[in-house]
């Protein structure tokens, strides 16, 4: 299926749109075929917005991030999240902010069909007390004190993966994040992938998403890229670093988007 | 330590003055939580001195990684590759981090304030913060999780507040808490408040005042940190330099 | 480390002991090598108690059970382990009855250093009325009631894994069972393996346990039998179904383990 | 259908009656939790027949297993080497199971009442047994997270009982149930009662009244069954005999 196509059918304004991947395999592609598509009112959930949320919020797609670490890896500031968030530009951003164990327990519950999921952590940090999907329960054998998260269940989640088969079972290996829990907390999920092949080979450290889980699988190679996909690309760290001075003023930023996504070509910075 | 041994302080960055004395701080066999910039530089280091097997854990999944290369960012292939073992997430933050199994936790901040309590989150008022700075990420477990805690952070009065903007990680419940900056090493006394327990080498116990926006409790005993080696400077540079550097 | 040794330094009487592997992988020679030693007055622990646990009850090593499905997988009851329950016989059993879902969790919930995990389930059933270890709670966002049950944290977990290396890192592939939670939920852990080899190789489908994890590394082929491991040996399905047989009758039991068992040898039944 | 087409009924086993009838309610494309025993037979009867491309999940962790044999335990080698995936125990309970992927769980049960609640944990009481049965395995979670259960069990007073001595599985609330029995078939009606549906060729509606424990509700449009094909009998036969072949 094509990428243009599968979006244009699951995703429409005003949804809550997980696009993950945990510095590997983030669906860029697919991130910028969604600002083609002129997408707003999203809320966007991730757990490391990285470049490709800088992208969305700084293109006015979004109206809510629910999130749990808003820097460029390594680097520095994402420039247009904060710019959003310090000046609410294009666009003012309601955020839902959270710990890294916190949002992955969140898409974690979601996943298992529960309204919540139990953790340690939040007690004594302002997070709790900012973040309306962070509570507290005591256990009911111990007494003791735990915190809760409401369970993230987007309305369509994408990921990007190395293979598909020809009956759309998906495999990725590397590190997976919580690409597995988004696909299965959501209503609909997409996978893009760098190759088609025939059957999937087992692989080692690999997880593999039935072809029944997923709404639509399109064929997209090099689509992780500014970030990789092991086996295939390596991390493009000096695209991660050029971004700063890049998204670091608005016109700058608007010129970039309009010449490497808007135009409609993707082409590796 | 012979003259000839110890590079001179002033040929040392005040970020490389950290690192080298956060690695000195780790130990063979211990489980570190990594994150990127100076607890990558350290934990690395220590494996090429005097703890090739300390166990690095990367928040993105990777434990027992033995990257040949500094890795840039935690997500790194090198670090996959080289793995004992990829876990995903959710499981790094419940099994790992969350099930207490990190001896050493590494971590940063914006603010610290007397307590070792840690803001990365926002300078100034959440809803119109002045600097949004990117957040939690999995600092507030790895504080409440890990035996002990190393916080790396350059000495400042707008780091080192009286009352943080946000308080993103609770100090460290459960064991030790260790803060080293590029003038010294602090460590809670009893109460939990923060103690100035070394200074680095040509730096005075009011240098440390002047740039803490509290007033310092100091050690009775203040040590010295040793400086740096030229061995320590010279492995630091090779490994910063291995960044850039093919596979 | 000789299983003998490591057992007896890290299993004493009145421990809870748990000895996983689901279907494959159970840790049939530490089981055995348990009763040779003379364990009185353990709390078991095993989602499928299988044939191990019906030899450790029948010889009177356990006074309690925590479980979730008591029988002789694809073959019947498991008469041991029944003669204990409905007849006292060697000595009585107390049992904390789970479902699969809720002691899985509990173990998940040991090995995330959580006093408890929330699930769906048992409500309505009787399992709730009888297992002190269940409890509802209300989800703090929605009000819905979901069911919880206690962490289990051993005091020693044991598995059976493919391989270790020459570090103590151990490998095991195919069915994975709850092991990695037993081992992780436990205070101490011990691993036989099939086979001692330099370095690990990555495999599909794999878990890893770090030496840093396990107490104790053994090497012990064959010790699944009649269990398996997948790449070393096939289960014994024949073994499976004679042992209902052998176990129906007290005397019979009682021979055969003085035969088979407390003999010393591990010869294949 | 011919007679030359169906195996006369008398041919067949009470077992091989429940599992062909419970063979044709699946379908392509169906992701079934499938147990020891006649589902097992049943799920993989359907893959050779009508639904070679139903889903099978087993709840020791294997997703899309295609045995080749008839496995004899749900931990079966066969199935883990065959699976598309495999998954912890835990996954399979919280992600797969509980997170409602399953189309149709099948069910076992040494007593079922008129609402097809279940009993799989004691005959007697619960702290006395008479018989001590092997509890409730993965039962609870199928039941109550299935879009669609089948219970295949045996007819016969001592199973259909007014009282359950213990409620291991609540009915499905959910979906659908559907009970097959060696006698015939019974649904929910509306009100959660079990109603028969259907009787297998030969079976009158009263011989099932006098299986059941409790007054019968009858439909008033009360269907019979096929008799079992000669095409099925032959490859459940064919299927069974596998299991005691060499891979």
């Amino acid at each position: 299926m094509e990428l243009r196509d599968a979006l244009a059918e699951h995703v429409r304004d005003g949804m809550t749109v997980a696009l993950e991947g945990f510095t590997h395999l983030i669906p860029f592609a697919a991130g910028h075929e969604l600002i083609r598509q002129g997408r707003r009112d999203l809320t966007l959930v991730r757990m490391t917005p990285d470049l490709i949320y800088d992208q969305l919020i700084g293109m006015g797609c979004a109206s809510k991030l629910i999130f749990s670490y808003g820097g460029n890896p390594g680097v520095g500031s994402l420039h247009r999240f904060r710019d959003a968030v310090e000046n609410g530009w294009p666009q003012p951003l309601e955020l839902v902010e959270h710990s890294h164990a916190g949002l992955a327990n969140a898409y974690t519950a979601g996943a298992s069909g529960l309204p919540f999921a139990v953790l340690r952590g939040y007690a004594g940090t302002d997070l709790a007390t900012h973040n309306g999907q962070v509570a507290f329960v005591d256990c009911p054998f111990t007494g003791e004190r735990v915190s809760a998260v409401r369970a993230v269940t987007p309305d369509v989640s994408i990921i990007h993966a190395q293979q598909a088969d020809r009956h759309g079972n998906v495999q990725l290996w590397g590190l997976a994040g919580v690409q597995k829990e988004a696909v299965l907390a959501a209503k609909a999920a997409i996978a893009t992938v760098e190759e088609a092949v025939d059957e999937l080979e087992p692989r080692p450290q690999s997880v593999v998403l039935p072809a029944w889980t997923l709404s639509a699988v399109c064929h997209v190679p090099g689509g992780a890229h500014p970030s990789y996909a092991a086996g295939y690309s390596t991390r493009d760290n000096d695209f991660y670093s050029a971004w700063d001075e890049i998204a670091r003023d608005r016109d700058r930023f608007l010129e970039w988007m309009r010449e490497r996504v808007l135009a409609g070509a993707e082409v590796p910075a | 330590m012979s003259v000839d041994q110890a590079a001179a302080a002033t040929e040392v960055t005040p970020e490389e003055l950290m690192t080298i004395n956060a690695a000195r701080g780790l130990r063979n066999g211990q489980v570190c939580l990594v994150g990127v910039g100076p607890p990558n530089a350290a934990a690395n280091l220590a494996r090429r001195l005097q703890a090739p097997d300390c166990v690095l854990v990367y928040e993105s999944g990777a434990i027992g990684a033995q990257p040949m290369r500094l890795p840039l960012s935690i997500g790194d292939d090198d670090l996959a590759a080289t793995a004992l073992e990829l876990v995903s997430v959710p499981e790094m933050f419940n099994f790992w981090i969350g099930g207490g199994r990190i001896d050493v936790g590494f971590l940063g901040a914006a603010q610290i304030d007397s307590h070792a309590n840690l803001n990365t989150t926002v300078i100034g008022g959440y809803a119109e913060p002045k600097v949004r700075l990117p957040g939690a990420g999995g600092a507030p477990e790895i504080a409440a999780c890990a035996r002990s805690v190393l916080v790396i952070v350059r000495h400042s009065p707008r780091t080192f507040v009286e009352r943080l903007d946000f308080v993103t990680s609770l100090a460290q419940a459960r064991g030790q808490t260790v803060v080293i900056t590029d003038l010294g090493v602090l460590r809670p006394a009893a109460g939990g408040e923060l103690e100035l327990v070394a200074v680095h080498p040509g730096v005075e116990p009011d240098d440390v005042q002047q740039a803490t926006g509290w007033e310092l409790r100091i050690a009775d005993q203040l040590e010295h940190t040793e400086p740096p080696t030229q061995r320590e400077v010279d492995e630091l540079r090779d490994l910063r330099a291995s960044a850039r550097r093919p596979a």
